[in-house]
């Protein structure tokens, strides 16, 4: 008779505070929902004190990749706001840059430090920004310093990253124009006479102020 | 008084007759084929599985078999199929073993029957077992909120350095078509210089200056003022070889004068 | 440019271990799937050691109201199971399943690989279409690659949702298995000569190929 006494006293007090901790922590995982430290104990055992078991609850989390947050009057469990780049899941897609780019991100490197201008000369056609933006935002291309011309127009560079993304030390490594044609990469349909002979000078980009700093090292 | 004890009788099987016939219907209904009514009736022998007597199952499930079509029980087909082979197991059992027979023996078989009933017994236990464990959405749970992956697409772009040469040499070797066709434009062949100094000479009585027979708008370009210059110059002297016209030089550097050649008589 | 170099350095040093397990810790809490050690890193920085980080983190929550658990290759995070009782709120209905379905669950998750006559030469009785559908609906077995016998039949084998189902970290942690085996009432063993052919079953539906069976090792 005592025992039973005692046994149904026992499940009318409430559980130790840790377990109350453990109960608190398995009811804000598995909710839908904020939940109100009222609801807490709603669904807890008898006497147990929520709010108690949040306050050591919060301190369990503090510093961890979850994090135990007030929300209006309700509780819940948060991703810690330094790990919010976790929940994205990147995924890569490889494109080919288009043929604009190249002959755009071709004529920087062959003649830098070179203005929008002197792009759109030798190509022939205007460049358009989306192009020259692309170029930008792979690190291909960089700004260099300005003209000395009328309007001091910006000039492009190309990056570090453009190096080593095509394995070269130096932009002074892109084979020349004689380099190209003997390599087959130039379109040999002109007739010889009629084709201007191209020195080696020509393909050197000129060496200016601009330069220098990219080729500094 | 007999026929109709005798009657009685007939009367009293056939009510319970009816009443077994459909506990059998239900019965039957309620196994799941013949292995699981075999199965149903190994436990009446109150022994391990492993113990169990297949002569003694054999004879009960034949036993079965009988009263189900003494009571005009349809039994599916596989039943029968099962007491049919029973039948031969039973007889295989109890007759002594001929050695001309080919095929397993009687105990071999019971040996097969044994482990299959042990086997489905062992498959419900598990199951129940299964079932009994701690399960998702009723002893344990998932995330409550659940948050979503944003898919971020990042896009690498790529260029191999052939590209880069190609799309350079393609540049370049449409700049080299430019100025072959370009420089058509601003030649001015000594076919056309001809063709205008012909038409003019006719007024050119005193000398004037050969520049002057220059195409107009042919000045502002130097390339097509050079181009113009030469022109001239050369449909200058075929048109002196032809003898139509004369050409002087005051000096060095001086300017060229023309004139047209009257016909000299003699 | 040097610092340039350093910055790019850092970038791919993975993080402290520490660190790793409070991003495993946060990608595990935002989940209610079970989240393979190769998707953890692949949401981590470059370098991380995912199932290190996952020792520890384990580790962390034993005892507590939530348990870090492995699911086949894959890890979750799960409400303990003696706390089941705070959460009739979140309690979902199962489906209530036939004795014939979960039998044939049970053939599935202890005798696979396993084919469709397998399963009715076990049970006694040919499967009807509707229990394996059933068992495919709720994922909990799935197609597992063909039989090298003649006909090619597929075979059945259960998924990462039966085993997150059932709280088993592997197939081999099915209750009783071992024993079984050792018993010899997983071999399959063929019946001596002529027994009574069971019911064919009906026509096998096509199978995915390349699935690994779960008892592979």
């Amino acid at each position: 008779m005592a025992d039973t006494g005692m046994q149904e006293e026992s499940l009318f007090e409430a559980p130790p505070i840790a377990e109350q901790e453990r109960m608190v922590e398995a009811i804000l995982f598995a909710s839908a929902e904020p939940i109100t430290v009222r609801d807490l104990e709603a669904r807890m055992p008898h006497g147990c004190d929520a709010a108690e078991a949040l306050v050591y609850l919060r301190k369990r989390y503090d510093g961890r990749g979850v994090r135990v947050v007030k929300v209006g009057d309700a509780w819940a469990i948060r991703t810690a706001p330094d790990l919010g780049f976790l929940m994205q899941k990147e995924t890569t897609e490889t494109r080919k840059l288009s043929r604009a780019a190249i002959e755009t991100l071709a004529i920087i490197a062959y003649h830098q430090p070179v203005t929008r201008a002197e792009i759109e000369e030798i190509r022939g056609v205007s460049v358009s920004r989306g192009t020259v933006d692309q170029l930008l935002e792979i690190e291909w291309i960089r700004f260099g310093r300005r003209k000395m011309t009328p309007g001091r127009p910006v000039t492009f560079v190309v990056t570090q990253e453009f190096l080593d993304h095509f394995g070269l030390e130096t932009a002074r490594d892109l084979p020349g124009l004689k380099e190209l044609r003997s390599a087959g990469l130039l379109d040999n349909r002109l007739p010889p006479g009629s084709m201007p002979t191209l020195t080696e000078g020509e393909d050197e980009p000129e060496a200016t102020e601009g330069q220098s700093e990219l080729f500094e090292d | 008084m007999a026929d109709d004890d005798f009657e009685d009788l007939i009367q009293t099987q056939r009510v319970a007759e009816r009443l077994a016939a459909e506990a059998l219907i239900v019965d039957v209904d309620g196994f799941e084929g013949p292995l699981d009514l075999l199965l149903t009736l190994s436990r009446t022998q109150k022994v391990d599985l492993r113990k169990i007597s297949i002569l003694q199952l054999a004879q009960q499930y034949l036993g079965f078999v009988e009263q189900a079509k003494a009571l005009r029980i349809e039994l599916a087909a596989d039943y029968l199929v099962m007491a049919a082979w029973l039948a031969f197991l039973k007889s295989r059992l109890l007759l002594p073993p001929d050695p001309s027979e080919e095929g397993p023996s009687g105990e071999e078989l019971a040996a097969h029957l044994a482990f299959q009933l042990e086997r489905l017994q062992a498959m419900r236990d598990v199951a129940a077992k299964l079932m009994a464990r701690d399960q998702k959405g009723r002893d344990f749970f998932v995330r409550g909120i659940p948050e979503d992956v944003m898919r971020v697409k990042r896009v690498t772009w790529t260029a191999t350095l052939l590209d880069l040469m190609q799309g350079y040499a393609r540049i370049r070797t449409r700049d080299e078509f430019r100025p072959f066709v370009m420089d058509r434009d601003s030649v001015f062949t000594m076919e056309q210089a001809l063709e205008r100094m012909r038409s003019l000479i006719g007024y050119a009585g005193a000398w004037t200056d050969i520049s002057s027979y220059m195409p107009e708008g042919w000045d502002n370009d130097p390339v097509r003022r050079r181009s113009a210059t030469a022109a001239t110059f050369a449909a200058s002297l075929e048109l002196v070889k032809e003898g139509k016209v004369e050409l002087r030089q005051g000096g060095m550097f001086e300017p060229i004068q023309l004139r047209k050649r009257e016909p000299r008589d003699g």
